[in-house]
């Protein structure tokens, strides 16, 4: 079970004097329980693959497969989009509910799946933090961060087996997004596949197990992220800047030092100072 | 009056909600022209409440605020004191009011009520201080997200202040546009106007001349934004350390490092493999 | 501050006027005609009876004459900016005292007012054939506007946002 | 005709009139050719000024058929229950014509001014009621804020209805009255955002400086020069003496 991407290509306006192809010939492979990011400039094509995972956007080339169903087969599409929950940049903009249980209720509801809704919801906002009494409370009246988190409720409570978030720390805090890290570490140990599509590299190194670096609609590189840091290194990516951390890690690695690949400074700076 | 300051807050005090917590506590703060002052806190500390007074978009309910000597209070001195500090905010998005680039630049001259060559040498100017000259005749929905920030800083700097307070500018931006924008922050600095930068990213004070920290309303530390990084309690105001800096704490902590701070890539490399 | 009012006033009324705008142009026009179905009429009762007949006025004829000025049908601008202008501030008018009063007494102002332009832009011969394309895009939006509002209404209390 | 917007829209005002008083075959001659005068003065080619008419074909060529059976008088022919008549063809050729000519000369005016300029050029001519309290400087801004934001919100909308897709609604399925339920979870949002955009783009405004019309300036200042006023004398007596001409030539 996985979701395959083969040479898709999409073209924005085909036909049109505004005709740009937003992605090229990207294959790529999310197995199950995973945890793959998309990184890249804005404009890379990365906000477009990650609808087209979510069968949103529809391949003008190549397929997408989510569990062996095609997004070339209409009849599927719903299908898929039940499969994989897509969580849009600012997702707290498209609240619309009185109250947070009616919010988390919608998409259980448009599936047709309201049977023990109760159990459902009370898991889902322990899954992301929220306690109970909230669901009463009417999500206009939360504060940013907790709006983000019942957005994030809103589209977890069908269980996707893939869960795709779009630039899901962008506007927070520091204090909020280290919360959001937890809550995505959360739902990714309690076996849902994570797709972080982001220009945080940090985080995306960070977290994943796997890294696809886009590059104006094209893979500039994919792998994990200690080959992505180096892939980064011999061959820099438009807009990708590697974060000092990693620097640091390269400089002291070329100089000789057999040094572990991790993104943590205080790891990092243990380990030199046991060396030395 | 202090011919130098340009910005001064004598203990004021803010609630948006009578009977509810403070916003704002007992503040004093002197800001003076030429500054590069980095204005931090965790969410809901204040610092935007803050921002707003030094616009007169709010007045204190306790206390006073001066502005090149003009008090805020004083509803008269409202446009002196907006043509004396102009404010840039969040979400490029909500502050571009035109669909034409420098259509949008001249909006704040346009108010002023400035003589038509005066307001497009200013647009002139302004652009091309902002990089953005090339895109004068643009729609500003084509620009990317840097892009929109920096015509939003155009337009505040086209009204010719003397200081600018910028409230969270980076925080909706992609790294690249962050990185725009602090280049240009670096750049009006050297204009000589003043900046009063409102953020939570530590690593976005390293080119400031002077930090302060706001926590639950009340102004907690104030000096020289290295003498910051080596501030023990600064987790516990809702900062976060960028990760380089977390690293050479640690190694300080560790005897690797002395007590000059070390903060460039270069640097740390050097000092590890010496 | 006292000017705080106004120019919110004033980009309320812009920012609802481009939503109607949107909403016209969303749907595929069929040429000309302005028998365009659409979201429109929607958004323009909704603001009337949240916001009142100025914002309904703004909403309904700067926005829908946007529409046909962007659309390429800039004869028709003028003349939706009186109309649609008139039916919004109709609607927001009488919302108070009945909201399906009040769209009825709107659409009636639509109607009556694309069938008399038709009829000259036309020939009377055509008027019926506007008039009915009115009758369903009012119904359209009566369909939108009516739980819209309601809803509008109860989910914004409190939060500063509710005018 | 990169003139003055306040000239370029009284000329159209004019020429609209003009072309409601036509009723000769004649008169559209005449009409044509000045039609073409000005499309040569404006430099926007014959061509181009008829290819924005193309969407707008069926609606002329309908005018013309509805009026063509639906007009009572002399019959010429008669198939079945329907009869052409006289009246009916003339008629027919006369409203589609004059569509054509109103099209004609409104688009004219749409190629060659911006849909800024036009906010502007309202503004300016509206600004002697303002003190019959007509807000012609709050509907300019109006006008010139609502085109800044129609794309944005048209993206927001986008984004919204994907958003609201994903989670399962269904916008393209099922009777009428429940697709236009199923855009309640869209708008509810989208007002939402536009209530929070205009608090915060208001204070933005006002952080630069903005206090209503009195008191500003523009970058671009109107020139109102003589070249302005000969072309709108020229417009004029133009319309004038075809209308005069055609009246005596053509009755």
């Amino acid at each position: 079970m996985s979701i395959e991407v083969n040479n898709l290509t999409h073209i924005y306006h085909r036909g049109t004097p505004l005709e740009t192809v937003a992605l090229r010939d990207i294959s790529m492979e999310v197995p199950d329980g995973g945890w793959v990011s998309i990184v890249g400039h804005t404009g890379s094509g990365k906000s477009t693959l990650a609808q087209h995972l979510d069968a949103l956007l529809l391949p003008d080339e190549g397929s997408v497969l989510v569990d062996g169903l095609s997004t070339d087969v209409k009849k599927d599409l719903r299908k898929i989009r039940r499969k994989v929950g897509l969580v849009f940049q600012y997702p707290e903009q498209q609240l619309f509910a009185e109250t947070v249980r009616e919010e988390l209720s919608f998409g259980p509801k448009n599936w047709g799946e309201i049977d023990d809704i109760d159990r459902t919801l009370a898991e889902v906002m322990e899954q992301v933090g929220l306690d109970e009494s909230y669901l009463e409370r009417s999500p206009f009246k939360l504060s940013g961060g907790e709006k983000r988190r019942v957005a994030i409720a809103s589209v977890l409570a069908v269980r996707p087996s893939y869960l795709v978030l779009d630039e899901p720390t962008a506007g927070l805090d520091a204090s909020g997004r280290h919360r959001l890290v937890e809550l995505l570490s959360r739902i990714h140990s309690d076996g849902t596949a994570v797709i972080m599509v982001t220009h945080d590299l940090e985080i995306a190194l960070d977290l994943s197990d796997r890294i696809i670096a886009l590059e104006k609609g094209t893979i500039a590189c994919q792998g994990s992220p200690e080959e992505i840091v180096l892939s980064l290194e011999s061959r820099p990516v438009s807009g990708l800047v590697l974060p000092d951390i990693c620097k640091i890690w390269l400089g002291v690695k070329n100089r000789g030092m057999e040094i572990p690949f991790s993104c943590d400074p205080i790891y990092l700076a243990d380990f030199i100072a046991d060396r030395s | 009056m202090d011919e130098l300051s340009i910005a001064s807050l004598d203990r004021i005090g803010y609630s948006y909600v009578e009977e509810g917590n403070p916003a704002l506590r007992d503040i004093s703060l002197e800001v003076r022209r030429g500054e590069w002052l980095a204005l931090l806190g965790g969410n809901g500390s204040g610092k935007s409440t803050l921002a707003k007074h030094l616009n007169a978009l709010l007045a204190p309910m306790q206390g006073a605020c001066f502005i090149s000597g003009m008090d805020s209070r004083d509803e008269r001195n409202l446009w002196e004191i907006r043509k004396t500090i102009s404010m840039v905010f969040q979400n490029p998005e909500n502050q571009i009011v035109s669909t034409v680039v420098e259509d949008d630049t001249a909006f704040g001259p346009e108010n002023l009520g400035l003589p038509p060559d005066e307001i497009e040498n200013r647009v002139k100017k302004a652009l091309d201080i902002a990089g953005l000259s090339d895109k004068a005749k643009s729609a500003s929905y084509t620009l990317s997200g840097g892009q929109k920030q920096r015509l939003a800083i155009a337009g505040a700097i086209a009204m010719e202040p003397p200081c600018i307070v910028l409230d969270e500018p980076t925080a909706m931006l992609d790294p690249q546009g962050r990185g725009e924008v602090m280049a240009l922050l670096e750049e009006l600095h050297g204009h000589g106007i003043t900046i009063i930068h409102i953020t939570h990213r530590l690593e976005e004070i390293r080119k400031a001349t002077r930090a302060v920290v706001l926590q639950a309303g009340r102004l907690i530390w104030d000096g020289l934004p290295e003498d910051l990084f080596k501030e023990p309690e600064l987790t516990s105001w809702g900062l976060e350390l960028p990760p380089i800096v977390s690293f050479w704490r640690r190694l300080r902590e560790r005897g690797l490092c002395e007590d000059d701070v070390i903060l460039t890539v270069e640097g740390l490399v050097n000092r590890l493999c010496r | 501050m006292t000017d705080t009012t106004t120019t919110r006033k004033i980009v309320l009324g812009a920012l609802t006027a481009a939503m109607v705008t949107g909403a016209t142009m969303l749907s595929a026009p069929v040429p000309g005609f302005r028998l365009y179905f659409n979201l429109g009429e929607g958004i323009i009762y909704t603001v009337a009876i949240l916001l009142g007949p100025r914002y309904g006025a703004v909403c309904g004829g700067l926005g829908a004459a946007l529409a046909d000025l962007i659309l390429g049908y800039p004869l028709w601008a003028p003349l939706t900016l009186t109309i649609k202008g008139l039916e919004g501030y109709v609607v927001g008018r009488l919302a108070p005292s009945g909201k399906i009063r009040a769209i009825l007494a709107g659409a009636t102002v639509m109607a009556a007012g694309y069938s008399i332009s038709a009829g000259f832009l036309y020939g009377w011969a055509a008027a019926p054939i506007e008039l009915m394309t009115d009758i369903v895009q009012t119904g359209i939006g009566a369909a939108i506007a009516l739980p819209l509002s309601a809803t509008l209404k109860r989910r914004l209390q409190g939060t500063g946002l509710s005018n | 005709h990169r003139c003055d917007p306040r000239c370029k829209i009284m000329s159209v005002l004019i020429l609209l009139t003009g072309v409601f008083l036509v009723d000769s075959p004649v008169g559209f001659i005449f009409w044509g050719g000045l039609l073409w005068l000005l499309s040569l003065i404006s430099k926007i080619g014959i061509p181009v000024l008829l290819r924005t008419v193309r969407p707008i074909m069926f609606l002329i060529i309908f005018t013309a058929i509805i009026n063509l059976f639906f007009t009572s008088g002399t019959p010429l022919f008669e198939i079945g229950p329907i009869s052409i008549t006289k009246e009916g063809v003339r008629l027919g050729a006369y409203m589609a014509l004059r569509l054509l000519f109103l099209i004609l000369f409104a688009n004219l005016l749409t190629l060659t001014t911006s849909p800024m300029a036009l906010a502007d050029g309202i503004e300016s001519l509206l600004s002697p009621f303002k003190r019959l309290g007509l807000p012609a400087h709050e509907m300019a801004m109006m006008m010139t804020i609502a085109l800044r934001f129609i794309p944005t919100l048209m993206n927001e909308t986008d984004r919204i209805m994907k958003a609201q897709l994903a989670r399962g609604a269904d916008l393209d399925r099922g009777g009428l009255i429940k697709r236009l339920k199923a855009f309640i979870p869209v708008l509810i949002p989208l007002f939402v955002i536009v209530f929070q955009r205009a608090d915060d783009l208001a204070v933005a405004m006002e952080a630069r400086c903005y206090r209503g019309g009195g008191g500003r300036t523009r970058m671009r200042p109107f020139a109102w020069g003589t070249g302005e006023t000969l072309s709108l004398g020229f417009v004029l007596t133009v319309v004038v003496a075809l209308t005069v001409l055609e009246r005596n030539i053509g009755l």
